[in-house]
C-alpha cells in the first residue's frame, strides 16, 4: 500500500497522467476506494492549500492539483455510489443574475471540485429560480452565490427569501461570497456562511455538510 | 539591454525619454468647456459611481438625487480648489447600457452641471462617457450583432446629444478566452486572446466609435485592457498569480489597446489602462493614468510610478459613501486636486518635472515586476521593439518576448528584487513563450482545435 | 521682513532652511519595535476608527472584531508595501476615556497585533495612544479634579501595560473661552484663551503626562491645538469665518502648543496640530503633519505644503466603511505609504529633498493664507519673532501680531491672493490686534469683568 | 415712516444701540410693531442670510446683525404679546447626548433667534428625556437636534421614539442637523426636516410653523 504514496505526490505535482494511473492500479490491487480518497487525496489538496496560503504557490498550480484529482476522482466515484456512498457534498454554484464576475465563483468551483465535491456550475448572470430549482433536481447539499457587484448582491438576499417561501430554506446550505460581500452582510441575510477565498469556501463546505 | 543597435525608433511618437514627461504629449487633446489634455499641465480625472442600490424604475429619483449630489460636491470642490480644468468619467452602470435613455439621462444631468460651473464659475471642464461592454453578457459573445451590440451602438450614437464631450469603452473582445487563461497562467492562451482575437475586435469596434464621433462631432478618446491586464493585476495582488506573468501580461496588452488610436482615437487613454504609457510612447497621445488615488477602487503595486509620465491623474472609480469628511467622491477630487498641484508646480521647469518622474518611477519600479515595466526608460526600449513587427499578433509575442527579457535581466542584474517563488515563473513562462509560432493562423488552427475553441466564435473575429 | 534684524535666532532648533526638511529633525525619537522618527525617513502614521455604532456592552464583541480587522488589514498591507516602518494612532472614544479598561483593553488588542507583524514579518512599528481630553464634558469645566479628570490620569497610567509606545492627547483648556471667540473672530478673546488660558493648562497636563510616561517607560509625545486652530481652519474653510482670521489663529496657537514640549514632550507632535513646523523650527522635535491624505477626515486647503517638513505623514481618522477595493483604513494607508515611498527615495538627496519640499510649498501658498503661514521660510521667521518673547501671552499676542504683519506684506506684495472679502479682514484683525495690553494681568483683569468670566473657572487655571 | 428704513441699516451694519434707538422712536410714534418687523427687520436678516451664501460677508457679521435684531426684537415683543400675538415660533434645541460640539449648534440658535424665534437653548449632552420635557414645559412648537459624532447621531431616533410613546408626537415638529447627519437618515428616522446649514434651518423653521 505504501506506495500510494506516489498518489499524493502526483497530486501535489499536478501530474494528472500519474495520478490516474496510480489509482487504477490501486483499484486493481482491491485498494478501499474510500481510504484512497480520505488518506491520500485529500491530504494533498490540503497541503496544496496550505503552500497557497504561504505564498509558495500560485492557483494555477493549485488548479492543476485539483484537476489531477478530480481525474482520479472520476474512477473512483462510480465505486463509491455503488456502495451507496454519496460525494462529500453536492454544490449548486453560480454569479448572481446581472453579475458577469466568474473569476472568483470558477475558483471557488474548481477548489471545491478537487476536495472531493460535485459541483454543477450555472455559470453566471443566473437568477433565484434557477438556482432553486437546480438545487432541488440535483438534490444539491449546498448553494453558493457569488457576486462582485454591490447592484447584483442583494439578489443574494432574494435567493433566500424565495427559499422561504417555498418552504425549502432547510433543506439546503446557503454560502455566499465575493469581493464586496462581508460577513456582517451573511449575517444579517441569513446566509449559513461566508469566505472571502476560495480555500475558506472549501473548509466552510466541509464544515456544512457535515455539521 | 534587450533592444538591438539600429531599431527603427523613429515609429515612436516619443524617443527620447527627456520628451517622456507628464502633462505633455505630442498631440494634445482640445475637448469640452476650454480644456486642452496634454498641453502641459495635468488634469485631474474624477470618476464616481452609485453606493449598493438597485437600478430600477422606482429607485430612479434616488439614482437621480445621488448623482446630482456627487457631480455638485466636485464641482464645488474643483472650483474652491483653483483646479486647472476637470475631467469627469462617466462610467454607466450596465443597466444603463442595456437600456441607453437611462445612460443618456444621466449623463446630461452631468453635463448640465458642469455647463453651468463653467459659465457662472469659469471652470473649464469636459465629461467622458464610458458606456459598457455589454457584449460578454452571452457567453460565447455576440460582438457584431444581437440586442446588447444595438444598445451600445445607440447610446454611442445618443452620447453627443446627452451632453458628452468624449466618448471612451473598456472593450472585452477576446475576454471570453482570457480570463481562464489568466487563472491557468496561460501564456499562449493569452497571447492568443489579446493579439489574435482582442486586435481583430477592437479594429471591428473603435471603427464604429470612432464614426459615430465623428458624426456626432466629439472625441473618440480611448480604451483599456483592463478586463486582461487589470484582472491580471488584481489577481497578482491577491497572490493568486505570479506577479510577473501580470506583468507580461501588461505589455503583451499594448499591441491590442494600441489599435484604437491606429483606427482614429486621439485620447486620453482610459485612466485604467495601465499600458497608457506604451500608447503615449507610441501613438503621441495624452493618456489617463491612476495609482495611490484609486486606493480607493484597487490596491495597487504601482502606487507612484503610473503617475511618472500621465496627463490626466485619476481616482478610477469611488462609491457615494460618507466619509468623515464630506462624501467620497470630493474626498477623491482633493486628493487627485493636490497630486495636480504638486506635478504642475514641478512642471515649471521641464527638468524639475523629469526629476519629480524619475523618484516617482524610482520609487516603485525595484520592488515589483509591474512597475519595472512601467518604468519610463523600459517603455521607450520594449515600445520600439513591439513596434519593430507589423502585426498585432506579431507584436503580442513579440512583447511577451521582450519583457520577459527585460524582467529576467533587471533581475539577474539585481536592479528589481524577486523573492524565489516569483523568479522561477520567468523560465516557466519563457518556455512557454518561445514555443509560440512567428505565424498567426499556426496558432489559430492549434486554438480551434483545443477546448478554448468552445469558447468564442470565430466568425464574430471576421475569422 | 518682519523679523527685526538680529533677532535671537539662536533660541530656535532649527534656524537653517537648508535644515528644515521633512524626515529629519534635530531631536529624534526612538520607540516601539525598532522605530525611529525624524532620523532621515518619513514613517506613515495611520489612524482609524469606528464606523456608526453605539458603545456599550453588548456592542462590545463587535467593536473588538471591527479594531481587529482594522488593524490586521492595515499591517499586511504595510508588509506588502514595504513601510520603512509604522506608527498606528489609537485616539480613543470618549466611553473609552471614560471607561479606561475598555480604551486599554482596545489598546492592547492593537499592540498585541503589532507586536506579532513585527515578530514574523520584521515589521517595525509603534503605537501611539492618544486619550480624549474628557475634562470639557462639563461646563464650565473642571481641569485638575473631579470625574473626568480621574479617568484620563487612570488611562496615562495603564498606557504602557495596554502596550502603547507613545502617549498623546488633545487637550482643551481655555476652548471653553475660544469657541465663541471663534464664531466672533474675535481675536482678542482668542488671545486670551491660547495663550493664558490654555498655555497655563498646558503646562499643568503636560508635567502629569510627563511623569505619567516616565514612570512607565514609554514616550510623551505630543498635542495639538486642534480645539482652537483646527476648529478655525475647519470654520474659515465652510466660509464661517474669514480665513486670514483662521491663520493667524494658527500661529498664535504656536506658544500654547510648545508648553507641552518645554516641560518634557518629546515629539512626533500629533498629526492635527498643523502649527507643527513652528514647533520642530522651535523645539526641534519630529512632527506627525496631515495633508490630502487626511482628506477622509476634513478637507483642507493645506494638502500640500503641511508636508514640506514632516517626520510622519497621517491620514487623521477614518472610518472602517467598505470601499470598492477594500476597507478604508486599508486604503489609507497604501496612500500614506506611496507618498512617504516619494518623500523618501527624492530625500536620497538633501537638495533633492528640499526641491520636492519646496514644490509642496509652492503649490498651496500663493492661494491661501493658512498655508502662507505654514512656509518653512514663513514660519522660521515667524518662530524667531515669536521666540523674542518670554512668556506664553506676550509670545501668542506677538504671534498674532507678526502673522498679521506678515500676511499683509504678502498680499502686498502680490505673493499672497486674498478676495477683498478677505483682505478687508486683515485691518479688522490688525485693529483688534493693537489694542491687546502687553501686560497678561492687564488682559485677565479685563476678561474678568466681561461676559467671557462665566465660562470658566480661575481656579482650574492656578489664577 | 421713511426713517424706519434706517432700522434696517442699523441691523444691515450689525449697530444694536442706532436699532434700539430707531425702534424705540418708532413705537413711540405709535408704528405698528408687527410692521416693523415684517418689514423692516426681517428683511434685514434675510439680505444679511444672502450675502452670507454668495461669500459677501462671514458669521461675525452675521451674528452682530442678529443681536442688533434680537435687541430691537426685545423691545417690541412685549407690545406684540399683550395684543396676543405670539412669537414666530419656539424652539426647544440642544446637542444630543453624549456629544459636546455646539458651535454649529449655537450657529443655528442665533441664526433662530436673529429671525425672531424664541429659543430655549438646552446646551450639550442633552438626553432624551430633557429635551420631551422643556419642549412640553415651554409649549415649543419645534425640537432641534444636532449631532456631530456618528455615535451620538442614534439618539435622534430616540427622541423620536420617545415623543411617540408619550403620545406627542404630533405636538412638535422635530428637526435635526450637524455634519454627519444626510436627509436621508432624517427621513428614515421620520424627522420634519433637515438642513445642513444655519441659514438653511431657519427657512426650514419658518416653513414648519407656518405650515
Ligand atoms: C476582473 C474584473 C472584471 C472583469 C470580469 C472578468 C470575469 N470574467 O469575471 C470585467 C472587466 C469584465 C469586469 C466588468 C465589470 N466590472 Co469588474 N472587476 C474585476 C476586478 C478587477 C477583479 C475581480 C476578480 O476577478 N477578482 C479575483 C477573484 C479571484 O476574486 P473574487 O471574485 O473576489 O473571488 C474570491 C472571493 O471573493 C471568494 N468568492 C467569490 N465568490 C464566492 C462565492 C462563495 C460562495 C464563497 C464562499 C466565496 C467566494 O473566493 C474567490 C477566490 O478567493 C474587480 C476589482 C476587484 N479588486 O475586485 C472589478 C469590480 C468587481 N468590477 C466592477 C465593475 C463596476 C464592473 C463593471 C460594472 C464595469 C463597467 N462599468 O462596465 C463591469 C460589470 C459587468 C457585469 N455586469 O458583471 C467593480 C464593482 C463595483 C461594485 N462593488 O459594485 C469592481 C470592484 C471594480 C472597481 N473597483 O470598481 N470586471
Ligand atoms: C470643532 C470640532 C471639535 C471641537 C468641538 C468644539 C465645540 N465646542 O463644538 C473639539 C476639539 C472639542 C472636538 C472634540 C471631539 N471631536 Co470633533 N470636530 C470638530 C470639527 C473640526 C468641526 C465641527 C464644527 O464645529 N464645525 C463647524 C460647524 C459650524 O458646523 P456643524 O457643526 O456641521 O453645523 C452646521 C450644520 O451642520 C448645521 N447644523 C448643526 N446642527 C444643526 C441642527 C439642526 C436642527 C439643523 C437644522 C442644522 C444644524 O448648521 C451648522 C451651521 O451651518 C469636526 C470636523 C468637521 N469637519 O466637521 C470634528 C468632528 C465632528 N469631531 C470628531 C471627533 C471624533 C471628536 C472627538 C470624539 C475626538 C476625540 N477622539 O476626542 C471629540 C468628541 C467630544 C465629544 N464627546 O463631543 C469627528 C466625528 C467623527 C464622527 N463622525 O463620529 C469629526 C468629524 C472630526 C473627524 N474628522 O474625525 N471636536
Ligand atoms: S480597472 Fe478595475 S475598476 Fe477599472 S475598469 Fe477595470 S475592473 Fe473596473
Ligand atoms: S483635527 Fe479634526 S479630527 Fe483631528 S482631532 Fe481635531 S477635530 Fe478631531
Ligand atoms: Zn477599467
Ligand atoms: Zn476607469
Ligand atoms: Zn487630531
Amino acid at each position: 500500500m505504501s506506495d500510494c504514496s506516489k498518489l499524493t505526490e502526483a497530486i501535489l505535482n499536478g501530474d494528472a497522467k500519474a495520478s490516474v494511473a496510480i489509482t487504477k492500479e490501486a483499484l486493481d490491487k482491491k485498494t478501499d476506494p474510500q481510504e484512497l480518497v480520505s488518506k491520500y487525496m485529500i491530504p494533498a489538496m490540503d497541503e496544496m492549500g496550505k503552500r497557497f496560503e504561504t505564498g509558495d504557490c500560485f492557483v494555477p498550480e493549485l488548479l492543476i492539483s485539483a484537476r489531477a484529482m478530480k481525474a482520479s476522482l472520476e474512477l473512483i466515484r462510480p465505486l463509491l455510489a455503488a456502495r451507496g456512498a454519496e460525494p462529500v457534498g453536492r454544490v449548486v454554484i453560480g454569479t448572481m443574475k446581472g453579475d458577469l464576475h466568474d473569476i472568483g465563483k470558477n475558483l471557488v468551483a474548481s477548489m471545491l471540485e478537487g476536495a472531493g465535491f460535485e459541483v454543477i456550475d450555472l455559470g453566471v448572470d443566473v437568477g433565484p429560480g434557477l438556482f432553486i430549482a437546480e438545487a432541488q433536481a440535483k438534490k444539491a447539499d449546498l448553494i453558493a452565490l457569488s457576486a462582485l457587484l454591490t447592484t447584483t448582491m442583494p439578489h443574494m438576499r432574494a435567493v433566500i427569501e424565495e427559499l422561504k417561501k417555498a418552504g425549502a430554506r432547510d433543506r439546503f446550505k446557503v454560502i455566499v461570497g465575493g469581493a464586496p460581500v462581508t460577513q456582517r452582510y451573511a449575517d444579517e441575510i441569513g446566509a449559513d456562511g461566508y469566505s472571502d477565498n476560495a480555500n475558506g469556501a472549501v473548509g466552510l463546505a466541509r464544515r456544512l455538510v457535515t455539521a | 539591454m534587450t533592444s538591438p543597435a539600429g531599431a527603427p525608433a523613429a515609429t515612436l511618437a516619443i524617443t527620447s525619454l527627456d520628451d517622456f514627461i507628464f502633462g505633455r504629449a505630442p498631440h494634445p487633446v482640445r475637448c469640452g468647456r476650454g480644456m486642452e489634455i496634454g498641453a502641459g499641465t495635468v488634469i485631474p480625472e474624477i470618476n464616481f459611481t452609485l453606493p449598493p442600490i438597485a437600478i430600477a424604475e422606482d429607485t430612479w429619483p434616488e439614482i437621480r438625487r445621488q448623482y446630482a449630489e456627487m457631480i455638485e460636491g466636485v464641482c464645488r470642490r474643483a472650483m474652491e480648489l483653483e483646479v486647472p480644468a476637470l475631467l469627469v468619467e462617466f462610467e454607466t452602470l450596465p443597466p444603463m447600457t442595456e437600456n441607453p435613455a437611462w445612460g443618456a439621462e444621466i449623463c446630461k444631468l452631468l453635463s448640465n452641471t458642469l455647463g453651468t460651473y463653467h459659465a457662472k464659475h469659469g471652470l473649464r471642464n469636459a465629461l467622458r462617457l464610458t458606456p459598457n461592454d455589454t457584449r460578454e453578457f452571452q457567453r460565447p459573445p455576440l460582438l457584431r450583432r444581437g440586442k446588447y451590440w444595438e444598445g451600445m451602438l445607440e447610446l454611442f450614437a445618443r452620447a453627443a446629444e446627452a451632453g458628452a464631450d468624449l466618448l471612451a469603452i473598456e472593450s472585452t473582445g477576446g475576454k471570453e478566452v482570457s480570463d481562464e487563461a489568466l487563472t491557468s497562467a496561460d501564456l499562449r492562451a493569452v497571447v492568443f486572446a489579446l493579439g489574435v482575437l482582442g486586435a481583430r475586435d477592437m479594429a471591428f469596434l473603435w471603427k464604429q466609435i470612432v464614426a459615430a464621433c465623428r458624426a456626432s462631432g466629439i472625441g473618440p478618446s480611448g480604451d483599456t485592457a483592463c478586463g486582461f491586464a487589470n484582472t491580471a493585476m488584481v489577481l497578482a495582488g491577491q497572490k493568486f498569480i505570479p506577479k510577473v506573468f501580470a506583468a507580461v501580461v501588461r505589455v503583451a496588452a499594448v499591441p491590442r489597446s494600441l489599435v484604437a488610436y491606429e483606427v482614429g482615437a486621439v485620447g486620453p487613454s482610459k485612466d485604467c489602462a495601465y499600458e497608457g504609457p506604451y500608447i503615449k510612447a507610441i501613438a503621441g497621445v495624452p493618456i489617463s493614468m491612476e495609482g495611490r488615488t484609486a486606493a480607493c477602487a484597487h490596491l495597487s503595486s504601482v502606487g507612484n510610478i503610473s503617475q511618472a509620465v500621465c496627463d490626466c491623474w485619476s481616482n478610477e472609480s469611488v462609491q457615494n459613501v460618507r466619509l468623515l469628511s464630506t462624501n467620497a467622491p470630493t474626498v477623491s477630487l482633493e486628493q487627485l486636486a493636490y497630486d495636480c498641484r504638486l506635478m504642475n508646480t514641478a512642471a515649471r521647469s521641464a527638468e524639475d518635472a523629469r526629476r519629480l518622474r524619475d523618484w516617482l518611477t524610482e520609487s516603485d519600479a525595484p520592488r515589483d515586476p509591474h512597475a519595472w515595466v512601467l518604468r519610463p526608460d523600459v517603455v521607450l526600449r520594449l515600445a520600439a521593439e513591439i513596434m519593430e513587427e507589423e502585426t498585432p499578433y506579431r507584436r503580442t509575442r513579440r512583447a511577451a518576448l521582450a519583457a520577459l527579457e527585460e524582467l529576467a535581466r533587471a533581475h539577474g542584474a539585481g536592479e528589481l528584487r524577486l523573492p524565489p517563488q516569483e523568479a522561477r515563473w520567468l523560465d516557466t513562462l519563457r518556455r512557454q513563450a518561445d514555443t509560440l509560432p512567428e505565424d498567426e493562423s499556426a496558432l489559430l488552427a492549434e486554438m480551434l482545435d483545443s477546448p478554448a475553441a468552445s469558447k468564442f466564435l470565430p466568425a464574430e473575429y471576421g475569422l
